[in-house]
Parts: structure tokens; sequence; C-alpha cells
């Protein structure tokens, strides 16, 4: 079944174009991988998917429902969560609470969103770290937090910007099974990312912006092969060091 | 020995990142540090380029002692560091930036002949020089951002990963660039996650752990190392 | 007596309220160059016009000095005085909230008030006779002189800084150091030096709109107050940090003020202008001109 | 990974024990026995009176982060109502302060509504206008009793109408019981959903919302909170000044004060009104006493550098001090 | 400034001292102001403390309070910027901290009525010398006390001296312009001006309330010139009294006569800072330097203020003093500090005219409201440099200037 639908999605910054006419969907169950050159639009498209900016045309679907210009807020309470690519903690909250403003949105008691957001941080690992000030953790531990704080919303649908950039080899595969695990929670999840390495093994099925255009969509191995995306974003190194 | 840092300890609100940390680099030379997340990597670009002040430690320039010194100070000895996350004037159009980071070099002419050149490598960065920082890609903002730690034709450039963020093709780039400005006899520092890249690419290279050298060797003997095949690479 | 005319007296109160908003630009000027360049506001402001006309007074009952004379004197100790401000108070609150900056600089006027009266006492002082005074009409308008060379004054220093700040290489540095001082300082930028220089350029400033406010004023300990309220709420119609924004604000606060007042009451005049920047900013939450 | 824990483990909160307020509380209900003297009945319920404003106004502007420097409105609307209806229709100030709360909360919907999407000094700003303008028309506004003022008639002294001639005992106590509820609202706040979020919007409103959080609805709840609260006060200062003219209750630098007292404590903070008020106000009443007439002006200077001082060496106000010795 | 251990300690041995308390604005907006009320305060503290048996003054021959064992007086002070909720604060202050017997101010209307609601709480005598809200003895008080005739009186005293230019000088006046400033005091007064213009049927052609304290006043005067009145009558304090001469000099708005309610238009800044601009204007007053032609104390008095303080005195500085004297005297006559007998002695005080540096026809405190019903105004007119009274005609001592002269006959 559909969970996400988005159907001729534009967005406009000035004269600039950053989604021109896109279409995309996402079945319940899946993980989609989003990838395209720097600039291509992916975090807009997010962005105006999940309500953050307004569209200036297209239309979006959301568990059935049109949820087109419905603002983030209602949109996340709905069941679709989105990290941000700029990571953007509550500096002055500790890692719990920061976790805990994102249960909130499910419940309002006070002991139940405590244990649930200790939960998520167990799962995440950040567990250790819960009672500090977000504001101290290293960029890539921030990462797991805007990750952590999204999955305590408990979402049908997880929208991942780049949460795995600045990570060595090793991390990268840990962070792959983290992803695994939660998708294994029943978690549908959409994820932008520039490293091949996490994309390629774990998505269903990938969708390629480049500027603002969707220029291709299918199966991860098809995309690597495909020459437009080769030509556009991976280049012939990586083409090669895979070939 | 262009660069040579001993025993130094730095940090935030007094707790240490980074505890007795030494290396050095040749001139000429390019050096990789490779370390997990937090391991203090950033934090010794820091120090060097004196954003933070040592606790404890020396670190000497090209001869001359250089920790306590302000950044300004640093760069006009001729060190440029790159930070991560690019740190652009966004507000400021390509070429204003370009013109900042040459702020410490007053003569005109050579200016205006290192902005030649780098135009030269950069060609983009040429054709959009009129366009606001802030409004170009993030592959562009890189390549921007390290023309910009060049402007100040330094003896050091320190650039902390520089392929953060950036796709594929622009990875395969940007390694490529670090190449081509060692090779005109620039001496580089390499901060990187992309631990295979960073180690094939570099003469020497220093592993980092919980802010202690842990290992240090060329590329090629870190690479096959079993440390690095573990910790790093997860092989 | 001659018989009224009302055109005549609206076309005057119209002028009248050109001349005066061109002081309050003057003002606001050093004002938005300080938050421009380091996003602080200094409430203490209106009263560092208050120091500044004192300073052309001192100058003048000790030495004779008219305030044409002692302009550069005093500009150069304002200047002085905002690079003292930076370094002792401000660089100390430079990466505290808002609110600690709010309150550092309100306890900057709080002190600069007390001192004056300790220093000068309550007494209203005046430059008795100083070179620009009087008045002269123009097309049946009556314009006094200080005010004309002020509002002058304030066309020629807004243009200068503004050349400064766009044009100069200092200026992009100022502008480099606004946006991120720890990449500015990166570049070879000495940021300290920067931060000074902003704080002295936008205390000259306004040392510069408070000798030739001193031609005309009355000086008095609390002169500054209803001064730096309306310099505060100009640089934010007009956007802050924005240079001709502050201008253009000033003119139409002095407009809406004196012609505002004329037309619909004196006791609502400030009230038109609180409901002038209300309206502005609901429709521009930045402001005239500032950047989003 | 162990590193970072050590590295944060210094910047971790401190815990106020919990012996500590009850004490406290008991010292403060023994005071006026205790102490007899009426100055300093007057100079704690002026205390009481600006921790709980400072604790009112730190309920938008600290933990909401909506930094507003008007809130002198709302407590001479409180003010004015209980007032109004006391000398127009004899109605208890008890239900006036209600009603004056209730006037304030409406009006600071009225203003939240449409300033709410200004940030930093552009909101800053439209809070003065707002308090300027208030001020200028009650000013002009008869019916109120214009500039004039309003003496407050004065009645044999009661509890129903809360006017007390022979002893502050009773003002002190119904001060105390004001502190009480803000703080017992505030710490209620503080640790239910509305308080995360609050702190959340202040931190971050985007990724607020991103969380599912309204961010405009939650900021106008604190308003009308605070403003309630700030209106509440309003008849507990037009009791004990027994007059009301718009210059006393809708100036600038009242506002001003009423922010000055969490700043000085630490915004934010659930402590931070009270230690701020407990500082500055006898700091104030001090040094206006003791040097405001041998040098006129000595008093302001004074005040001036602490403020300095504090803001300069101690952003995080007191409690921020405090932190950092635990 | 200071607080004045007042007088001279020569005695060794002094049996003890009175506390009075004196709550004025020593800093803020109107502190110049201050300074001239407690100059007035300290100079009467200093003649009842020592001995000058020529003064025809009360308690002036002894050293200190006779019927106190010849206690002296000293004054505690309190400062209250300006702010009401500050001076109940000092109020409270004094009372319970300081334990003055009595307390003194505070000038501004509305500080006045919160200062004197602790001393009323408290049970201790208030006496005010110059707050001129009406309303301040209307409100049943049993401990205060106000010598110096209020705005009602004084707004009406301004209709009958128009009435008087009328009959006796054949001067007509029809329009006129009312202008104060929009707080307490000012609204008060424009208020009674208002009643009174209707009363005595004169047409008002402007009435223009304006912010007080603000940067300019253009708008405020086009709207005179528009509305072209003969007569402009003014209440503001003096940043406001100055600004305004100065743009109506600038504007050549000039009526044929500006009839100023004190305050700002006799401080000493305004002649000092405005120079020959400020001249022709008509004040009412309390009190005038000239009056002392008819009043010889007068001149001694003011000699001995500025021997003391350097200039003279002016209506605040002799209102204030006035106050002072009453009080002290009243302590005196009650023989102790108890304040039952300090307000019982205050209800009785009568002091004559000639004992009075006021032009008062005396001092008698209203039973009911506590009122002085022996206070009177004069209107002066700055001529030279001088406020010389010009109405009563009977207490003039120079002629009216009517109309005021052009801006630039000067
Ligand atoms: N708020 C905005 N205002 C104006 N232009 C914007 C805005 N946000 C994004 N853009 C522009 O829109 C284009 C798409 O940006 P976007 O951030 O979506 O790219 P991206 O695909 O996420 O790139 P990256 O991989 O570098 O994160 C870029 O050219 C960017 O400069
Ligand atoms: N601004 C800061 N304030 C407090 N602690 C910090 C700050 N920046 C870094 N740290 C701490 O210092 C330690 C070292 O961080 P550093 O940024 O040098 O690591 P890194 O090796 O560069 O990691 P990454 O690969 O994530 O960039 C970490 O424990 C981190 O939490
Ligand atoms: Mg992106
Ligand atoms: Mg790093």
């Amino acid at each position: 079944m559909t969970l996400l639908k988005v159907e001729n999605l534009t967005k406009r910054f000035g004269g600039l174009v950053a989604n021109d006419d896109v279409s995309m969907y996402v079945e319940r169950g899946e993980i989609v991988g989003l990838i395209g050159p720097n600039g291509a639009g992916k975090s807009t498209f997010f962005s105006t998917v999940s309500g953050y900016y307004r569209p200036d045309g297209g239309k979006v679907y959301f568990d059935g429902e049109d949820i087109t210009g419905l603002p983030t807020e209602k949109v996340c309470l709905r069941g679709m969560t989105r990290t941000f690519q700029i990571v953007k903690p509550f500096s002055d909250m500790t890692v719990l609470e920061n976790v805990m403003v994102g249960a909130f949105a499910r419940s309002a008691r006070v002991s139940e969103v405590r244990d649930r957001a200790l939960e998520v941080l167990e799962f995440v690992g950040l567990a250790d770290r819960r009672d500090f000030p977000a504001a101290g953790l290293t960029i890539a531990n921030k990462k797991r937090l805007e990750l952590a704080r999204a999955l305590a919303t408990e979402p049908k649908l997880l929208m991942l910007d780049e949460v795995m950039a600045g990570l060595t080899p090793r991390e990268t595969q840990e962070a792959v099974e983290l992803i695994h695990r939660i998708h294994e929670r029943g978690i549908t999840l959409f994820i932008v990312e520039h490293v091949m390495e996490v994309i390629m093994p774990i998505s269903d099925r990938v969708y390629v912006l480049d500027g603002g255009r969707k220029i291709a969509e299918g199966p991860p191995q098809e995309i690597a092969e495909n020459e437009e995306v080769i030509k556009a974003y991976l280049g012939e190194r990586y083409h090669a060091a895979r070939g | 020995m262009l660069l040579e840092v001993k025993d130094i300890v730095a940090g935030y609100s007094g707790v240490p990142a980074i505890h007795g940390v030494s290396f050095s680099i040749e001139e000429g030379e390019i050096v990789s540090m490779v370390g997990a997340n937090g391991a203090g990597k950033s934090t010794i670009l820091k120090t060097v380029s004196g954003l933070l002040r040592p606790e404890r430690g020396t670190i000497t320039f090209a001869g001359q002692r250089a920790d306590g010194l302000p950044p300004h100070r640093l760069v006009a000895m001729g060190i440029a560091h790159v930070p991560e996350g690019r740190r652009l004037f966004a507000r400021m159009t390509v070429q204003q930036n370009l013109i900042m980071g040459a702020y410490t070099q007053r003569s005109e002419a050579e200016r205006a002949e290192t902005l030649a050149e780098i135009y030269e490598i950069f060609p983009i960065l040429k054709e959009r020089r009129t366009q606001l920082a802030g409004t170009m890609s993030g592959g562009e903002q890189q390549m921007l951002a390290i023309a910009r730690g060049m402007m100040s034709r330094p003896r050091l450039l320190m650039l902390d990963e520089p392929s953060l963020g950036l796709m594929p093709k622009l990875v395969t780039q940007i390694f490529e660039l670090i190449r081509r400005i060692a090779a005109r006899g620039t001496t580089i520092l390499l901060v990187e996650q992309n631990v295979r890249e960073a180690l094939e690419l570099c003469d020497r290279g220093y592993v980092l752990q919980t802010g202690k050298v842990v290992a240090e060797g060329t590329g090629d003997e870190l690479l096959g190392s079993e440390l690095v095949k573990k910790a790093y690479l997860g092989l | 007596m001659a018989a009224v005319n009302t055109v005549e007296i609206l076309v005057q109160t119209a002028v009248s309220g050109l001349l005066w908003g061109f002081i309050f630009a003057l003002i606001s000027v050093g004002l938005t160059v300080i938050f421009g360049v380091m996003d602080i506001v200094n409430f203490a402001h209106g009263d560092f016009l208050m120091v500044s006309m004192y300073g052309a007074f001192v100058l003048y009952s000790f030495w004779g000095l008219d305030p044409l004379l002692s302009l550069p004197l005093v500009v150069a100790f304002m200047f002085g005085v905002g690079v003292l401000t930076y370094r002792l108070l401000i660089s100390r609150v430079l990466d505290a909230p808002m609110l600690a900056q709010i309150f550092a600089t309100f306890g900057l006027l709080v002190f600069l008030r007390g001192a004056a009266h300790l220093i000068f006492h309550a007494d209203y002082q005046s430059i008795k006779n100083p070179i620009l005074s009087g008045s002269f009409e123009l097309f049946g308008v009556t314009m006094s002189v200080p005010q004309v060379v002020a509002a002058v004054g304030a066309m020629v220093i807004t243009g200068l800084v503004y050349w400064f700040i766009m044009k100069t290489e200092t200026g992009w540095a100022l502008q480099a150091v606004a946006e991120d001082k720890e990449a500015a300082s990166l570049m070879g930028i000495d940021s300290e030096w920067m931060y000074s220089l902003a704080w002295g350029l936008g205390s000259a400033c306004v040392a510069i709109a408070g000798v030739l406010l001193s031609n005309f004023y009355y000086i008095f300990p609390e002169v500054g107050v209803m001064f730096g309220l309306i310099a505060y709420v100009a640089v934010a119609l007009g956007g802050f940090g924005s240079v001709t924004g502050a201008l253009v604000a000033g003119v139409i606060i002095g407009v809406a003020e004196v012609l505002g007042g004329f037309l619909i009451g004196p006791e609502y005049k400030y009230v038109i202008v609180f409901l002038i920047y209300l309206a502005v900013v609901v429709l521009r939450p930045k402001g005239l001109m500032g950047k989003a | 990974m162990l590193h970072e824990v050590e590295v944060l483990r210094r910047f971790a909160p401190p815990r106020l024990g919990r012996f500590v307020v009850p004490a406290l509380l008991l010292l403060l209900i023994l005071f006026p026995f205790v102490v007899n003297a009426a100055f300093y009945v007057h100079l704690m319920i002026l205390v009481f009176l600006f921790a709980y404003l400072g604790q009112a106004w730190n309920i938008l502007g600290g933990y909401t982060g909506q930094v507003s420097l008007g809130h002198a409105v709302f407590l001479g609307l409180g003010a004015y109502t209980s007032t109004l209806l006391f000398e127009w229709y004899g109605v208890s100030p008890w239900i006036g302060m209600i009603a004056g709360g209730l006037v304030a909360m409406a009006f600071g919907l009225i203003i939240g509504l449409p300033t709410f999407r200004l940030q930093g000094h552009y909101f800053a700003i439209a809070t003065i206008a707002v308090g300027e303008s208030v001020l200028a028309l009650f000013n002009s506004w008869d019916l109120v009793g214009g500039a004039s003022g309003i003496y407050r008639t004065i009645v044999p002294e009661s509890w129903w109408a809360m006017q007390f001639h022979s002893s502050k005992d009773p003002y002190y106590f119904i001060a105390l019981g004001l502190v009480v509820t803000i703080f017992t609202v505030t710490r209620l706040i503080e640790r239910s959903r509305l308080g995360y979020y609050f702190r959340a919007i202040k931190e971050d409103p985007d990724a607020a919302k991103s969380l599912g959080i309204d961010t405009t609805r939650y900021k106008l709840y604190s308003m009308m909170i605070s403003a309630f609260f700030t209106g509440l006060a309003g008849t507990l200062y037009v009791q004990y000044l027994l007059f009301i003219d718009p210059e006393m209750v809708f100036l600038l630098m009242l506002s001003i004060q009423i922010c000055l007292v969490p700043v000085l404590g630490g915004v934010g903070t659930l402590w931070g009104p009270a230690v701020g008020a407990a500082i500055l106000i006898p700091i104030s009443e001090f040094t206006r006493g003791y040097l405001g007439g041998s040098a006129a002006g000595l008093d302001l200077v004074v005040y001036g550098a602490l403020i300095m001082l504090v803001a300069a060496y101690k952003p995080a106000g007191i409690m921020g001090l405090l932190r950092k010795a635990s | 400034g200071g607080t004045d251990q007042a007088g001279g300690d020569e005695g060794a041995g002094t049996p003890e001292t009175i506390k009075v308390g004196a709550i004025y604005p020593v800093t803020g907006a109107l502190a110049a102001t201050g300074t001239d009320l407690t100059n007035g305060v300290k100079l009467a503290v200093e003649i009842v403390n020592g001995e000058f048996p020529d003064l025809n003054l009360p308690l002036a021959a002894e050293a200190g309070l006779p019927n106190l064992g010849g206690a002296k007086v000293e004054i505690v002070w309190g400062d209250h910027q300006g702010s009401a909720e500050k001076g109940m604060s000092e109020a409270e202050r004094l009372i319970t901290q300081e334990k003055v017997v009595a307390l003194l101010g505070c000038y501004n209307s509305a500080v006045t009525a919160t200062a004197s609601q602790v001393a009323e709480r408290n049970g201790v005598p208030f006496l005010n010398p110059e707050s001129t809200s009406p309303t301040l003895t209307q409100r049943g008080f049993k401990w205060f006390f106000r010598t110096t005739p209020h705005d009602d009186t004084f707004a009406k005293n301004f209709f009958q001296f128009l009435e008087d230019l009328k009959a006796t000088k054949g001067i007509e006046v029809e329009s006129l312009a009312i202008v104060y400033e929009n707080t307490l005091w000012g609204s008060d007064v424009g208020k009674f001006e208002k009643k009174y213009a209707e009363e005595f049927g004169y047409k008002v052609v402007e009435d223009l309330a304006y912010p007080a304290k603000g940067t300019d006043v253009t708008s405020e005067v086009q709207r005179l010139k528009a509305a072209n009145p003969q007569v402009v009558m003014q209440a503001s304090y003096v940043s406001d009294a100055i600004l305004y001469m100065r743009t109506y000099k600038e504007f050549g708005f000039l009526p044929e006569a500006i009839l100023a309610m004190d305050a700002g238009f006799v401080a000493a800044e305004y002649l000092k800072t405005l120079g020959e601009d400020g001249y022709y204007i008509l004040s009412r007053e309390v009190w005038a330097l000239d009056l002392a032609e008819s009043k010889p104390i007068i001149a001694e008095v003011n000699d001995m203020f500025r021997e003391r303080f350097g200039y003279n005195m002016d209506g605040n500085s002799a209102r204030a003093f006035t106050g002072t004297l009453v009080l002290l005297d009243a302590i005196n006559r009650a023989g102790s500090t108890d304040p039952e007998a300090i307000r019982q002695a205050l209800l009785e005080t009568d002091i004559p005219a000639d004992q009075l540096i006021m032009p008062w026809e005396g001092v008698k405190f209203d039973p009911e409201t506590q009122q002085n019903t022996k206070g009177k105004g004069i209107i002066v007119q700055v001529q030279d440099g001088k406020y010389l009274t010009v109405w009563p005609w009977e207490l003039a001592s120079a002629d009216l200037i009517w109309p005021m002269p052009g801006w630039d006959e000067r």
C-alpha cells in the first residue's frame, strides 16, 4: 500500500526552481533512497513534502489523505517526521530532554514520555549521554540525536537527510545496522545520503534528482549502472571501483 | 620540519579533548589524520590555527613558536585552516570571499596574481564570482572554501573533512584537487573520515583515538595495519 | 498679526519633520552600524549622544570652542569611548544570549546617566551663540541653520558609512566578522580590532549627531532618553544592520512624528510612530530593508 | 566514546536540595512575626512582587524565549481593571484580580497573534511600541481617569476590600501567596509537556515544528499564562499603593525592571527570578537610600556598574554562578 | 547635595536631634528642580538650628527647637526620582528605618499621593509644601497638610487676571490656547483652565495635550500657529518649557501673552538656558524676589540663600522653605515628637503674613481638608532677566508689558 505519494511537486525560491515537477511514491514498509548532486533539491524536496515549505505546485498524499500545504507540525502528528541536514539540536537541553520533546508528540504523561525517550536513546546508542547538554555532542552524535528525536515521535514514515555523513567506514556499518533495526520496527524510511556504501545496500528503490528534476528511479543496481546518473552524480571513479 | 607539534593538551571550557598529542610535518608533505568521531581531529586543527589555546605543549611553525598566537597572526605566518562545515561568508559574493582569504596579503598586484591563479584552478568560481556564496551548491561551496584557504598563499593548508556531504563525483574531484595543490608545493594536513582515500592519498598519516595519537606511519603502512582495518575500515 | 495660511503651515510642518527626521537618522546610523557588525543593540546609544553633547559643552565652556571646531575632538573622543566600551564590556557578552547583551548596555545607560548627574548635576546647559545658529527662510518656509546642517550631515555621513562598509576592503572585513567571527579570524582578520572599529565608528557617528545637536538643543543628563528610544525604533523599522534603512526610517519617523502630531494630535505623536513600526514589521518582519 | 562522556559530565546541571524549599517557605511565613520593622516588611513585599513579576515574565521571556520589554502593560491592565471594578461597581478586588488577569490575558492574545512572527529585537521593540501606545492612550482616556489617575477610595480595612491600614502583614502574605502560586505553576509547567515545548521553541523553532509542536499556539499559551499572572499582580500593586495613574504602571522603566530581575538571577530557570529579586530590590533600595542623598547620581553609577558586572561576568545570571559552583 | 547634619555643630552636648524626612527628586528627569527644593529645605533647617535673632521668622531667634530643649533638626533625605513607587519606598524607609517624626515632600503630585499614603497608614504627619494637584487634599486624609495653594486656585487666578486686564487696562482677550503636558499635573491644570474658561466665557481655540519629555515640539507649535490664539496658557516642566520657547522663536510664533503655570517657566534653568528668548512670559507664582520691596524679610532670606547656594531663590525653594518652617514650627509647638501632638499643633497653626516669605495672607489649615486657606497666587513677568510681580496690581513692582515684544526686538 502506498504510504507517501507525491505528484508533480514544484518548489521555487525566487527565480530558482529547486524542485521541478517531481513525482515519487513510497510503499509502506519500504526503504527508499534519494540521491543526486549537491544542490539538486533533495533537502528542499524533504522540506516541501513534510510541510516545512509550501509547494508552488503539485500534491502530497500521506496515508491516503491529501496533506498538501499542511504545516509541518500537523504533518508530524500524522506520522511523517524528518531530520535536518544541518542539525538543529536544542542546545541547552539535555540529550534526554531533546528526545522527550519528540516523544511528547504522542503522549502528555511525563513518566511515559521519559520511558519512551530512554528506550529510543538506548536504541540509537546515546543512552550514556542522556544527561548532558546537547551542545557538547560531536556532529555525528548530534545527527544521531536528530534521529532519536524523530524516532521518538513514533513516525510511520521517517525521512532522514544525511544522518550518516562524516562517519568512518566502520561507523557507517554500524549506522546501516541501526537503519535496519529501525526498519524492523515497522517504520518506513526515506533516506537522503551521499554515502553510496549506505544507500546502495539498504534501499529497495532509489530516486535520483538532478537540477530539481527526477532523472532516474529504480533498484540500486540499475541506478549504479545508469549512464546519466554516473555522469551527473557518481563519477567514473566510483563506477570503476565497483565495476 | 615545517610544523612541529609537541605534547599539546587542549579542549573546551577547561576540559581537555586532546591529551598530549605530538606530530610533525615536513615541508611539501601530505599528512592525513584519521580517527573516529569525537577523537579530537578537529580540535587539533583548531589548536594549530589558534582558534583554541593549548593548555600545555608547544607548536613550532617554520622554526617559530606558534602556540598561543591569535589566528590572524598565524595566517600571516603561513597557516591556512579550512574549517569543518565550510564557514563561508554566505551574504558576500564569491569574489569577496576570495579577497577576504587574501586579507593578509597587502600587495594589490600579488593579490591579483593569486586570484588569477585560483580562477585558473577553479574555473567555476570565476564564472560565479558575483554570486552570493550562500546560494551556491554544496560542492561549489566546498571548492570555494578550499580556494579561499589558498588565497593567503599558505605554506601549510589544513583541511577539515573537505569531502563531508559531497556527492561521490565531487569527493573524487576534491581528492584530485588536493593532490594538485600539493603538487604545486603546498604542504597539506588533511583530516578525513574517508579513511581509505585519505590514507591512499597521503605521504604519512596519524591515527587518533580519544584524544591521543595511537599509530603513525606511511599511508600504505597504516592501510595495511590491523588497527586501521578493524577499527576504521570495518574489515 | 498676519492671516494664517494653512497650506503654508502644512508645508512648514512637513519640512520641519523632514529636518528632524534626518537628525533621527544621523543618530540611528551609529546604532545600526554596531548592530550590523555584531548583532548587539547598544541600549546606551542615547546616552552616548548625551555624552557627546556634554563633550561639546565642556570644550565650549572651558576653551570657548565652538561646536563646529570641537566636532573632530569630540568625534575622536567618542571613537575612543566606543572602543573602550567594546573592550571592557561588550567583548565579554559577545556570545551571551541577547538578554545579557541588552542588560550589559542597559547597565551602561544607567551608569552614564548617573555619572552625568554626578559630574554635571541636573542643570540644563546650552551653548550660547554658536556659529551655526539662527534660521533662514526659503520659499516662505523657515529652516533653522543648525538643523539644516545636521540634515546635510546626516546624508553625508550615511553615504560615507555606506560606502565604507560596502565598498572598502575593511568594510568587507567588518561584514565577514559579522557573519562568522571564527571563519574571519582564519582569513587573518583580527576580529577584536574589527569589533572595536565597529564600536568606534558607531560611537563616532552618534558623536557627530550629538555635537550638531548641541548647536541648538539644551543639554542635560536625561537628554538621550527619547532620542535613544527613537533610534532603536528607527533601526528596527529600517531593518537591523541596514545603513540606508536607518536613514529612510529616521526620515519616516521624523515626518510621521511632526506631521502626524500636527494633524492628529500631539499627545499621539509617538503613538503614530510606534503604530507605523508595528504595521511595517507585521508585514515585513525584518523591517523595511532588513536582510531575511 | 567514553571520552566524550567525560567531557560532557562537566556541563551537567545541579540539583537543589529538596528540603531547602520547605525550610525557606517556613522562614518566610515567620518573617513578619520575627522582624517587626515595617520597612523590612515593605522591602520583602517589593521583593515578592518583583520575584513574582519576574517569574511571570520568565515564562514567556525565559522559557519560551520571547523577550518582552512591555510587560508593564499587563500589570497596568490588571491594576486598572480591578480598580475600575471596585470604584464603579464595588466589586471586591479579589474578583477584580481574576478579572484583571483575564483582561491582561486577552490583551496578550491580541498582541501575540500578529507579533509572534517577529524575532529577537523586532519583537522586543514591538512590545515597547505596544507599551508606549497604551500609556499614551490611557493618558488621554478620560473615562479611566486620564493622566490624573485614580485615587482608590479608602475604606475601613478588610480582607474583602483588600485594604489594610494598621499593618502591612496582610499585604505581605498576599504577596507571598502570589509568589508561592507562581513558583508552583512554573514548576508544574517546567515538568510538563508545556515546559518542554516552551524550551524547545526557544532553542530552535524549526526543529520544534518538525517534532509536531504548533509553535504559534504554544507561544500564545506562554504569552497568555505570562500575561494572566502579570495581570493578577496589578491588583496587589494598586491595593498597596492605593493610587494609580498611567505613568506608574505603563512605564518602560517598569517593564525593564521586571525582566532585569530574572536576567540577573538567571533566565529560564525556576529560581532565577527569586534570586534576582532578592538581590536587585534590596540593592536598588539601599543604594538609593544611602548614596542617593549624599551625591546625586552616585547611586545610579553604582547600580549601573553592578548590572554591567553581572551581565559581563555572569551572563547566565547568579543561577549560572551557583550551577558552576555545584 | 548631602545628608545634611544641617546647621552649625557649635554646641557640644546638644540635647538630641529631631529627624524629619524630606523626599524629593534628587536624581532623574526632575533633578534640577529637586535641587532647588532641597536647597529651600536646607536653608530653613539652618535657620531653625542656628540663632538669627534679627530674622522675623518662626524659630529663627533661638538655636534649635526651644520647646524640645533646643533640639536640633536633622533632615533625612529620600530620593524618589520621579517615581511614585520609589516615593512610597522612601517614605516607608524614612518612617520605619530612620524613625522620622514627620515628612516633607514630594513636589510631583503623583509621588506625593503615594508617599502620603504611607504616612497616613503609619500615622505620621506629612506636610506638602509644593504639590498643586487639587485632589491631594480632597482625600479625607488625617495626616496630610498642604501649605501651597493648588491648581484650582491658580487656574482661577489666571481668569481673574484676564478680567482685571479688561476692567482696568482695557485689554480684551478673546481666544485662548491651553497647552499642557499630558501627565497628572499638566492634565489637571488643563482641566481646570478649561473649566474656568467656560465659566468666564473665553474661547479655547486649541486644547493641546502633549507628551512630556519628547525630542521636539514642532507639531505642537505648528498647531498653535494654525490656531492663532491671543493668549497661550501653558503648563510645562522645564525641559519642555525651554524647548517650546526655542521653537516658538524659530517659527516666529508670538501670541500676545504666554500665561504659564509656573513649574518649568520659573525654574532657575529656564532663564539661564534661554536668556532673552525667555523674557516677557507671564507666570503665576507663589513667590517672587521683588516682593521684597513690600516685604523686606524676603530679601534677607534670599541673601542668605544666595550666599549659601550661589543663586537666588525661586518659587520652589521658597515654598519648600516655607513648608519646612511651618512643619518645624508645629513640631516645636507640640513640644514633643508624638505624632498626634504634632498633628494638633499643625491644625492650630496660624502664622501671620509678616512671618512668611510668601505673598500669602498667612498659614492656617482648613480643619476639614487641611489645605492652607490663606494661600494666594501672584503673576510675575520676566523683565530684564528678573521675575517681577505684575499682578495683583497692589503687589506689583513693575508695569505689565503687553503684548510680548517680537522675537527680534529683544
Ligand atoms: N531557503 C532557500 N532560499 C533560496 N534558495 C534555496 C533555499 N534552500 C535551498 N535553496 C537552493 O535550492 C537548491 C536546492 O537545495 P537543496 O538544499 O535542496 O539541495 P540538496 O540536494 O539537498 O543538496 P546537498 O546534497 O548539498 O544537501 C540549491 O541551489 C539551493 O541553493
Ligand atoms: N564546542 C565544543 N564544546 C564542548 N565540547 C566540544 C566542542 N567541540 C568538540 N567538543 C568535544 O571535544 C571532543 C573532540 O571533538 P572534535 O570535534 O575534535 O572531534 P573530531 O575528531 O573532529 O570528530 P568528528 O569526526 O565528529 O569531526 C569531543 O568529545 C567533543 O564532544
Ligand atoms: Mg541537502
Ligand atoms: Mg571534526
